[in-house]
């Protein structure tokens, strides 16, 4: 790696970490702000990769939908209260152009119920287009393939 | 190989109340309970969704499924004929078939290699006539004795049903009028499946048929609307069921939800927040259908449910896999003739129906509190008489009828009666 | 909803000898064995610890609790009366307070938005009196017949009992003179909860209650003192417990531990290590009572044990869940009147109790040590005879008496007497 | 410490048809089965494998094993002499050795430190006498009759068994002659072990035990070979069993495997490919006899396998866990003599064995897919007619005989003849 | 990053993965020195932390306590015998001032039994101050907040 | 770290990550390209670590011989459906001398079956040898010692 793609891996880690964070710490409101404007975040069954356009579980193509989806998580929907935890692995730029770069990573979330027992809730790949927007880095795309296609009960915080 | 018919023992649990409105929460929670449904249930004379046929079009596709938690073979023969039989080999028992669906002229067993037609006859053993220090097969082995074990099929306009039962009614007089019209409406036009969404949820599979016959938990359980002012006043609805009260359908006829502006009164204030949704793209649609219907869920005994919300489309199987969990399995579907956007459209709304879906997440939420809470006092009763109790039971059709007689019909096969 | 009593079968297992010193492995295994402890104990003419007052201080304070393994809600009413009942909606049986505490004048059921008050009164139904399209319930509908399963409930100087059973005995009575007596000491001034610490073992809860009973393993299981030239050849004991036996009380006497030299002979070789802490500020305590006791263990029948060591207090609540699974749930405490420096004493001797307690991870370990041997020969015993075993059980007073004493008393609750 | 006998409740489950050639599908299942397994099988007149000597050279010496589901050490006293014991302290049951093997003079038991000798006998009790405040155990309490639970234990040509039968037939008469030849054939030079391989495998024993003595799937499941090249058509093969039928052996003369180049006709069109390795010195191996047989099976009965397959050697332990998971435990070894690119070759060969075997990971696979195929049915029955039923069972000796034999002993044992 | 900051990072990312990897190889020992003499280390269960103080079940506020717990693991107390695997991810540096840096990371401890079994122990987050200190980089603080509340039977080998 | 330090680690994460990948894709077909010619590969259970040689359950001492390996996967054996997903973690480099590294690593991997179910494992540490062949970084050794040495069912693809 040279120093700049070095530092620009660096950037897209720090990024991928703070994502993980801020929906660990609760802090629902700020995760759209890490998408840009007409950001796109899917959640996809891997099952269903076969057909495209393949069907996702949970689906936003704006950042407005993603505000959308979280009042609706504050607000609206019930669903088993837990602590998550985000872990993130393996990141790789898979291709760097004009500024865009193709990120792989492996993620593994965690639920840790009212009880304090902990289960694996879900887990697989992140493929993101992550971009420079307003000096910082954002994400143009994320979607989560899930290995497990096998939602345990439902999924409401975002993978 | 069969010997002897299972003995089914008499049953050592109280069954509901005679009117359904009394339910002993150890029908939830008993492993007996669980394996005597498999028999006087799902073994019964009923008939099991399966598949769509849009899942097997072409010869020779299969695709695995469940009837209760017996795996089983769906598959289309070179004739174009479906065919269902149970994915365990007549040799030793092992799954024969391993892979989810494709397309297979033989279905062969990896152990020993037998090997089975689309149909599940047996049509291959290694060996059979025998190898030098082993032997084979005598030579009044029949292929015809060691099929895999078959189930009837019938199909009603894609939608493919089977029964272990030999007796059981022709599928449309099973269904009944309302519900043979609640499948042709979705099913008037060739479909395509868009894709699956999986559930597993720590509770007992009744308690989800009980949901989706409850008309009293949408707007209370459910906020999504009424958070974002989507609930309509004046909204119109229409039910049916068949004679035996086993199944049950329902239609809404309502304005396109973006019209709506008024939050929901329900008597409580969890929903008075009033905002608007910052993309409406979200409920953008275009009406599949001319006869104002926004949602149509249809509930048919024991494990299937056919939804139409908006232009969602999908049929959801429950797939019970002991006392205290089941799995819901998603099959989300279109038109073939459906243009790009309209596809697009539907991919979008998913976000509204499956295991994330906005406005059918909490359902889940609820089986699983009331799977935790019920853990004692089995003989404690769950109370269904939301809606009132008529003297003449045919007249109940109130509030939590549906579920009622769900549970009537459902203690007649128990032989709890 | 109840329409019959459960009917309790009769026992299909071996109980503990008469003089309890001989306990089938079974009694720790058998889901029939755990099943049935849940009706004739916990249901039964017990008091079973739920919480600490100070837990819930306020009006409408709540927390959530177990009685053997059945969810339960203790709350505390507008009139700062304390109730308890079950957390098992009346409507279709789904968890009502799904938060572990909190303060709320209404505990309300996600499903169908059934309101219950503080005090486990139904005060809320929505669409009671109707809707079009799905009625409501009768006019006979009465909601004092729809409240949460009430426990009675009982607190002795702000520790919390609840009981199932109709005829329980008051608590100070069921408690007796010397227990009453060990929580007036402890509970003499206002305390304040400093947290809470959970570990969950593989074992039945029956070996937990043996094991907060048995002296014989204290300086030979747990090394810690020991091995730090904590122990103290000079200290003395006192012991007491209830006519019934069914509780113990002990104390022990002691110089502060700092001032320990000589290691302990314990009839083996495993700690003759004579280390002396690096950091004795772990110990640097300031007595909290005036009477030389540095440790008091107090065993109340059947869930609850109260210790004191040095600056440690903490009631440990045993939580079943299985017949080879508890919870053992730890709410540490200190005084109100504590000071800064004393509660960073209590936080910081906090290293000796709990699941990572230097002298107490042992215990859990012990446990999961037996439950694994004795996966089989569940008619083999236990051996209780250290101590000798008095012609006259009222003179059981040595060893393992306690431990004797408590299969005696279970034996009869659970009609293996 | 036992005061009654485990009173063995009749069946409430069918067994194998008379010949063996028909088995119940519950018996792979039902945990009532298990229970009774334990009972009649493994704690009746049986031989059990538990260990090799190799294992444990020294006085002292000691290794945990499993009779069963059971939890023994296998240890060597000072005078050499080998026990067997169960690892269950005689005090209050805890687990007392609690390390995979090592050398231990005593052991101890962490809770109340009873101390064991090699031969599993009493030999420490704290307290004894007893302690102030606490007391003793009376002056008749008998060291020797709180020893650890005893086994009988035989050893052929450092193969060690255990027995809890009191009459079970000396080892030499319980394998019969083939089966010792067997063993005298890879035991005749002292061993060395290599190391463990372990695997958990979802799914019932038995069936382990009925893929050990099936010739039918060898050629059909296992596609190494054929796809390699490497099937010889000309190998001769040869077995035998013991008078009962309930143990197996059988060799296979083959030419070097390199030689081979013929892909298989196994009547189907799974391995026609034909390569050869890219690294043949996978299988550059040196005879370890003189004999021309490259691979040997036995199985002996419940539990047992042993295996030369080219130049690995290993013996395969059984142990079961719950009617449906079973732990496979493979010890692998080579000869004291063996130089070291003979233990080199060991090493590389051991590719072809164990979880990740290229000629046997198939085995637990097909287990799998029984196991998961079974959940309903239990009536239904295996189909073992492979080879063919003569009229005179002694003289059934082709295809599926083996297994069949198996069978007939189980029932015998299981009192379901 | 700047390539500074970026040095840091590395050098933290080392620490953090040596005070893992020494936990697993059974170094206990070793463990102390990797925090300043003054050092912190506690496990709070993540139910606890909203009362403050936070009670911890784990508490050391100096190396020589820590010394005291490795003396007492390997002498007085009795434990699961296992193998322990401590996964560490997610590494940020929340803050750096005056060579003193707040950083938060996941982790995530397995055990492995006897037997060769292995389940997910703990599942939480450190919060530690890392500092320099002699030429190298130490724990001032190391705070392990388990998601994992109800310990699986005990504790005894650091998180 | 220096820049080159830096930039050596770079790669070898890059590499591990890679790895990784490939076998998550079923792209087992170029797995053996990721060593040197004479590369090892084995798997060995933690409990055999103790004797030497010590016993391995899947080894591999030439790329020929891997590439054998994968030939009986596709060709041959008959093992468990499933979706795997390799987490790799904690990489250290324990030395670096002449372009040879020693490098130390955590592994996690999840099976996810075809129903959508995902189940830990095996848990380990992987212990690399890894050198610079041909201008790219390549494995000259790669031994995955298994915490989790009691394999579930079978072990088909390499750790
Ligand atoms: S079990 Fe299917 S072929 Fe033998
Ligand atoms: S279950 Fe509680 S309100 Fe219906
Ligand atoms: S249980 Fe073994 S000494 Fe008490
Ligand atoms: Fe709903
Ligand atoms: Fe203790
Ligand atoms: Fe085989």
């Amino acid at each position: 790696m040279t120093g700049m793609a070095n530092q620009a891996y660096d950037a897209i880690r720090a990024l991928e970490y703070r994502y993980a964070r801020l929906l660990d710490e609760d802090r629902l409101e700020e995760w759209p702000k890490l998408f840009v404007e007409r950001g796109v975040y899917k959640v996809i069954p891997r099952e269903n990769l076969d057909r495209q356009p393949a069907l996702a579980i949970f689906f936003c193509d704006s950042q407005a939908m993603m505000v959308d989806r979280v009042k609706s998580l504050r607000e609206a929907n019930v669903y088993n209260f837990h602590y998550s935890r985000h872990v993130v692995s393996n990141i790789e730029i898979l291709s760097a152009r004009d500024g865009i770069f193709e990120v792989a990573a492996c993620y593994t979330v965690y639920q840790t119920d009212l009880e304090g027992q902990t289960r694996l809730f879900s887990v697989g790949q992140y493929r993101d287009v992550i971009t420079n927007g307003a000096g910082e880095l954002r994400f143009r795309e994320k979607i989560a393939v899930c290995d497990t296609f096998n939602i345990p009960n439902l999924l409401a915080i975002p993978l | 190989m069969s010997r002897e018919a299972p003995a089914v023992a008499p049953p050592s649990f109280a069954g509901p109340s005679r009117d359904g409105s009394r339910v002993p929460f150890e029908l939830f929670t008993r492993a007996d309970v669980f394996a005597r449904e498999q028999e006087a249930i799902f073994r019964g004379p009923v008939w099991n969704y399966v598949a769509l046929e849009a899942e097997l079009p072409e010869p020779c596709d299969f695709k695995t499924s469940f009837v209760g938690d017996t795996p089983i073979i769906v598959s289309r023969a070179e004739d174009g004929s479906l065919h269902a039989f149970v994915n365990r080999c007549a040799h030793r028992g092992a799954t024969v078939q391993r892979q989810a669906c494709g397309n297979a002229r033989q279905h062969r067993c990896v152990y020993h290699q037998w090997a089975y037609n689309a149909r599940g006859e047996l049509v291959g053993v290694p060996y059979r006539r025998g190898v030098p220090g082993m032997g084979g097969y005598a030579a009044d082995f029949d292929p015809k004795a060691h099929g895999l074990a078959r189930l009837r099929v019938a199909s009603h306009k894609g939608v493919i049903f089977a029964s272990f039962g030999p007796d059981t009614a022709p599928l449309e007089d099973y269904l009944d009028e309302p519900l043979v019209a609640a499948i042709d409406r979705l099913f008037s036009r060739p479909v395509k499946v868009l894709g699956h969404m999986r559930q597993r949820v720590r509770g007992n599979w009744k308690l989800y048929s009980e949901n989706t016959r409850d008309p009293y938990h949408a707007a209370l359980l459910h906020g999504f609307h009424a958070t974002f002012g989507l609930y309509r006043t004046n909204q119109k609805r229409k039910g049916g069921s068949d004679r035996a009260r086993a199944h049950s359908t329902g239609v809404t006829f309502g304005d396109d939800w973006r019209q709506a502006s008024q939050s929901a009164n329900i008597g409580q204030d969890k929903f008075v927040t009033n905002y608007s949704l910052a993309d409406p793209t979200l409920l953008e649609g275009r009406p599949d259908f001319n006869d104002g219907v926004t949602v149509s869920i249809t509930s048919i005994f024991p494990c299937l449910v056919i939804q139409q919300i908006m232009n969602t489309l999908a049929t959801r199987h429950i797939r019970p896999k002991a006392a205290d969990e089941f799995e819901l399995y998603w099959t989300y579907f279109g038109y073939q003739d459906d243009d790009e956007q309209m596809t697009a459209c539907r991919l979008k709304q998913a976000n509204l129906v499956g295991p994330a879906g906005l406005i059918s997440m909490e359902d889940s939420e609820a089986i699983e509190l009331i799977q935790r809470a019920i853990v004692r006092d089995g003989h404690e009763d769950s109370f269904l008489e939301f809606g009132g109790l008529p003297a003449d039971l045919d007249q109940d059709r109130q509030g939590e009828a549906t579920i009622r007689a769900f549970w009537r019909y459902y203690a007649g096969l128990m032989g709890l009666a």
